[in-house]
């Protein structure tokens, strides 16, 4: 079924200690799907069950989105010796909100000569592509909307389209600084998407699996990081720049360059629409991050240290969704550590470092996990 | 079909024509580019400027000689000082007035402060044009620094006119000693922050060497000054070949490189707020006693003739020429702005890189607008 | 070479130039059909070598309009000052030197923006500051009742 | 009617009038628009009959793919104001010839093929299954397609370079935004 929100394959078993059970969302799940379907045809419980997962989805997107533009402006201000919003509530955590309100008061300006229907559907496109790539990412153990056996191949395929909604942005706007912002960024997703695929590809062949879910409980004997020696730590190397580039951020912020393009492809846009671009840049920030928590970090799992028992225990303790919104924050900090020290790149040499670096360095790499994992030299 | 044959045009219409300006957040004011573009290569730059052009030499010709010192702030307002300088030294030097120490080294300390001031802000503005917005920060919060000890002698934070013609407006102020050797202690362990969050990356390494080359032989055919100018290897620094004030009586080196690139223009900066350092430190301690200023006609009427004064600004060498008639305004005022020469390289330099390569080179040079148009 | 030596040297090139020793520096007036050919001498001699001109000033002396150039030899480091002069304030036109010294290009069209001489065989003489509506507002006889404050 | 027909339908309904507005639109850029959205209920046709990784690559490919390079291509070269000229009629009569004989042949095609109805419900994909019957050299095995279709693109790839490589007379470059 398409819309099965249940886990199936792995129901917990009973020696579990009673956290581990309760961690486990899959019981809910099912509890919940099968009183529905008690209740109502299969027909409205699809509905019923599209319903909650799409108002959870939004209503986890909004936070997010919130909470991490927040986030960004508080970690800027601290690498810049600043204080950053500190009046809207305590320590300014409402500014954003006021933001928001902000933003949709704000006047929607039709641009003269534009192309009017691109220019409108533009946000969208890329606000639904990251909708689309949330619905597959695991968030503790039988928390997903979907849970593909291509996962991984799914979201790499949906979070490339956004790109077209930047590419559309660009060019209906009728600006000529947001059309040289389109391009650079089409260039520059069309190449990075190489090296996300490829250092994602490098974990799959370790995992021997494409699904998400899978690949998360492939992880309970130790990360992956840990696990693939030095060629799994390259692939997150490489996917933390090319996954940095992908959706758009410094150092590579090239399709925005406020100093070069003053905004690149979302010159034009004000008010709400405005909003989406800027919330999906966020919600895709979040995406490649929880993906590289997903894959290298181990998701949900835990910390475990090999026999120090209490310890595990403790690190047990702490519910999964702890452990992966923390190890996404994690890479998220990363993320904006590289965008408030670096200087931005000029095209060609992003175009270089993606084309003679990073995609030798992934296809060898590749190779080597395929003979480490052929030899059976990982842990 | 039609339209896509007459799409098909002529090199000269597959330029790409846009304009950076005057509102564009690279040109650091209201400068603007004409930048022909073929895909992202520049093809040819066109200045347009005048936006803000207040006729300062205009004015200058119905006003009297201390008035014209407060105008000369709103030329370069980053090297305030230093232009209040060039006005009193040319007054001074036409009414063959001798100027105690006390006043010279005051004045000297003051313009290396500006210079430092102003390559702090060159600094910030110059990270965030490359993308990386802290230095933006880093750069405004130790320039406030120097704010704070001219707002306590001058009165003033950024527009100072502290020079008037025979000396200064009032006393150094008692604290003025202590913080400023308080700042240089303070900058001396700040300043190698700057290599690390900039000058030693390599994605800013990549975006600055070999980019924006100028010869030293275009550089003075252009009358390229200030460090942009010694980068490329052209001994242009006023205070050593023409000294003024206590420049003759202090040491320092004369920041030189061949490359003439982005990025020595950048080294070039950074090693004369060293130098600058260097300077403030030897004078500091020895500010002879005597008065801030000489006693002056109350009108001040320079003898007929012709007036030249060449002093070296934060940005280059700022020259005032004065034609005086004998009245207690000046015939014709020249304002020689560093600048507004500078500027006109740009499309020289500038063709043929990238148009992010417009945006460093732009800001390599440092350009202040309201200097370039007066 | 000091102003004396420089004077006397310039002397030789073309007798019939008035030099004057200024206060400052050695001041040469030319009339306007023999500066290019001076300044192009005073460039390229081995003797002299001005490389650097380090400001172009457009002047109203009433009657006349006129450039001064200032002139420095980056080898020697010695100044000269040249002046011309043109009585035609309806069309003055001078001789450009932006193909000796490149900085001259902006500067003499800073000149013609304000003082409104044209020079010949400039490559781009176009307003700089000000757009076409405008008057030369550095002459003596400029009049805006609007814009100018007057003392 | 069950949940899927509804799914089935509307994947449908969006494939046929996305198709008819792509040949139909006369702004280039937005007739790519209309494609992508044809290409995206496509791939959710794929999804619902659990073809996940055909979904998968239908979207990385072609999505993702094939319609970001149409659309480049055609911020490369052409402009916002620029329409195409409505075809004569002539030009129409033929095309919908064209387009009726197609219609017909696929038709018979389909309603020549028996297809045989089945109670199993539709077997989730093996992901080991794909990647080895890809490089399997057996009967069905898809190692000379695979290996062909990679010489293909590895030609095309060096004639593509030996074009941008070329700097050929002005005519042929863009006249808009030529990336390097």
């Amino acid at each position: 079924m398409l819309f099965d929100i249940v886990d199936v394959n792995s129901s917990p078993s009973l020696s579990d200690p009673w956290w581990k059970v309760f961690y486990d969302f899959s019981s809910l799940t099912h509890k919940i799907d099968s009183s529905l379907h008690n209740a109502m045809s299969q027909f409205w419980t699809t509905i019923a069950e599209m319903l909650i997962i799409g108002v959870l989805i939004l209503l986890f997107y909004a936070l997010i989105g919130l909470f991490l533009v927040y986030a960004e402006r508080k970690v800027c201000a601290f690498m810049q010796n600043r204080l950053g919003p500190n009046r809207v509530g305590p320590f300014g955590i409402f500014q954003t909100i006021a933001d928001l309100f902000k933003l949709l008061f704000k006047e929607l300006i039709p641009i003269k000569n534009a192309d009017s229907f691109l220019f409108n559907l533009a946000p969208f496109i890329v606000i639904i592509a990251s909708f689309m790539a949330i619905a597959a990412i695991p968030f503790a153990k039988g928390l997903h909307a979907i849970d593909l056996n291509i996962g991984v191949l799914y979201v790499i395929a949906v979070s490339a389209m956004g790109v077209i909604g930047v590419l559309l942005a660009g060019w209906s706007s009728n600006n000529k600084y947001s059309l040289i912002g389109a391009m650079r960024s089409g260039a520059q997703i069309v190449s990075y998407e190489l090296s996300v695929g490829l250092s994602i590809i490098t974990i799959v062949i370790l995992a021997g699996s494409m699904q998400l879910s899978e690949i998360v409980e492939a992880q309970r004997t130790g990360w992956f990081i840990f696990k693939g020696h030095i060629p799994a730590f390259i692939a997150f190397i490489v996917f933390l720049v090319s996954s940095t580039a992908e959706t758009n951020r410094g150092p590579f912020d090239l399709a925005e360059a406020e100093s070069e393009l003053t905004a690149g492809y979302h010159t034009e846009y004000s008010g709400i629409k405005f909003a989406f671009f800027f919330l999906a840049e966020y919600i895709n920030m979040f995406i490649v991050a929880s993906i590289a928590a997903t894959v290298f970090l181990g998701g949900w799992m835990p910390f475990n240290v090999g026999h120090w028992d209490g310890f595990n225990h403790v690190m047990d303790f702490v519910p999964p969704f702890v452990w992966y919104i923390g190890k996404t924050f994690f890479v998220i900090f990363i993320m904006m550590w590289f965008k408030w020290t670096f200087p931005r790149l000029r095209i060609d040499q992003l175009l270089t470092l993606e084309w003679k670096y990073l995609l030798p360095i992934n296809l060898v790499n590749v190779l080597i996990m395929a003979f480490l994992v052929l030899m059976g030299w990982h842990f | 079909m039609e339209e896509k044959v007459k799409n098909i045009t002529t090199d000269e219409q597959q330029e790409y024509v846009i304009n950076m300006g005057p509102q564009h957040p690279s040109t650091h004011g209201v400068l603007r580019l004409v930048v022909s573009l073929k895909g992202e290569i520049v093809k040819s730059v066109q200045p347009h400027i005048g936006y803000i052009h207040r006729g300062i030499e205009k004015m200058c010709e119905s006003i009297t000689y201390p008035q014209i010192i407060h105008l000369t702030d709103r030329m370069d307002y980053l090297s305030a000082h230093i232009n209040n300088e060039a006005v009193c030294l040319t007054v001074e030097k036409a009414l063959e007035v001798e100027i105690p120490d006390r006043i010279k080294v005051i004045r000297t300390i003051m313009s290396e402060l500006t210079r430092i001031q102003s390559h702090q802000l060159w600094w910030a503005s110059f990270g965030m044009d490359l993308g990386g917005l802290t230095c933006f920060f880093y750069g405004l919060r130790d320039r406030e620094k120097i704010l704070d000890i001219f707002e306590e002698t001058c009165g003033s934070r950024m527009i100072v006119s502290y020079n008037c013609p025979g000396g200064l407006m009032y006393d150094i102020h008692p604290n003025f000693q202590k913080r400023v050797k308080e700042f240089i202690k303070y900058f001396r362990k700040i300043l190698p922050e700057y290599d690390q969050l900039l000058s030693g990356n390599v994605i800013f390494h990549e975006r600055s060497k070999g980019i924006g080359k100028l010869t030293l032989e275009d550089a003075v055919s252009y009358g390229i000054t200030g460090p942009s100018g010694r980068a490329s290897g052209f001994s242009c620094d006023v205070r050593k070949h023409e000294p003024y004030s206590a420049y003759d009586k202090i040491k320092f080196k004369e920041i030189l490189f061949t490359e003439g690139d982005t990025y020595h223009r950048y080294i070039a900066r950074i090693d004369e707020m060293w130098e600058s350092m260097n300077i403030i430190e030897q004078l500091i301690d020895n500010i002879p006693e005597g008065p801030y200023a000489v006693k002056m006609k109350p009108v001040i009427k320079l003898p007929e003739g012709e007036y030249y004064q060449r002093v070296e600004t934060a940005r280059g060498e700022l020259g005032v020429f004065i034609i005086s008639d004998g009245n207690k305004s000046p015939y014709r005022v020249k304002f020689r702005s560093p600048n507004f020469v500078n500027l006109s390289v740009l499309n020289h330099i500038a063709k043929g890189f990238k148009i992010a390569d417009l945006v460093a080179i732009g800001g390599s040079l440092d350009l202040v607008i309201p200097d370039i148009d007066r | 070479m000091d102003k004396i030596q420089l004077g006397e040297f310039i002397k030789s090139i073309n007798p019939d130039l008035e030099i004057k020793e200024g206060k400052q520096y050695i001041e040469v007036s030319i009339p306007p059909s023999k500066l290019y050919i001076l300044a192009k001498e005073l460039r390229e001699k081995e003797e002299t070598q001005f490389d650097f001109l380090f400001c172009l000033s457009g002047v109203d002396y009433g009657q006349d309009l006129g450039v001064v150039y200032h002139l420095r030899s980056t080898k020697f480091d010695h100044v000269v000052v040249l002046k011309t002069r043109t009585t035609d304030r309806d069309h003055p036109q001078l001789d450009s030197v932006a193909d000796i010294w490149k900085t001259a290009d902006f500067h003499e069209r800073e000149v013609f923006d304000l003082l409104g001489i044209k020079f010949t065989n400039h490559p781009d003489l176009r307003r700089l500051f000000l757009d076409s509506s405008w008057g030369f507002p550095l002459r003596k006889d400029y009049v805006d009742d609007i814009n100018i404050v007057t003392k | 009617m069950a949940s899927n027909q509804i799914m089935f339908i509307l994947f449908a309904a969006m494939i046929i009038v996305f198709s008819v507005l792509t040949v139909t639109s006369r702004k280039i850029l937005r007739a790519a628009v209309y494609l992508l959205f044809v290409l995206v209920s496509t791939s959710g046709l794929y999804f619902m009959l659990n073809y996940q990784f055909l979904a998968a690559v239908q979207l990385t490919l072609y999505a993702g793919g094939i319609v970001v390079l149409i659309i480049f291509s055609i911020l490369l070269t052409s402009h916002i104001s620029q329409k195409f000229e409505s075809s004569g009629w002539k030009k129409n009569v033929f095309s919908a010839i064209a387009a009726i004989t197609g219609a017909i042949l696929s038709i018979i095609t389909i309603l020549d093929y028996k297809f045989s109805a089945t109670t199993e419900a539709a077997k989730e994909v093996d992901m080991r299954l794909i990647g080895k019957s890809l490089l399997s050299v057996d009967y069905d095995g898809y190692v000379l397609p695979f290996e062909v279709i990679s010489v293909l693109l590895l030609a095309t790839m060096v004639a593509a370079i030996v074009i941008a490589k070329k700097s050929g007379p002005a005519k042929t470059q863009s006249p808009t935004l030529n990336q390097e």
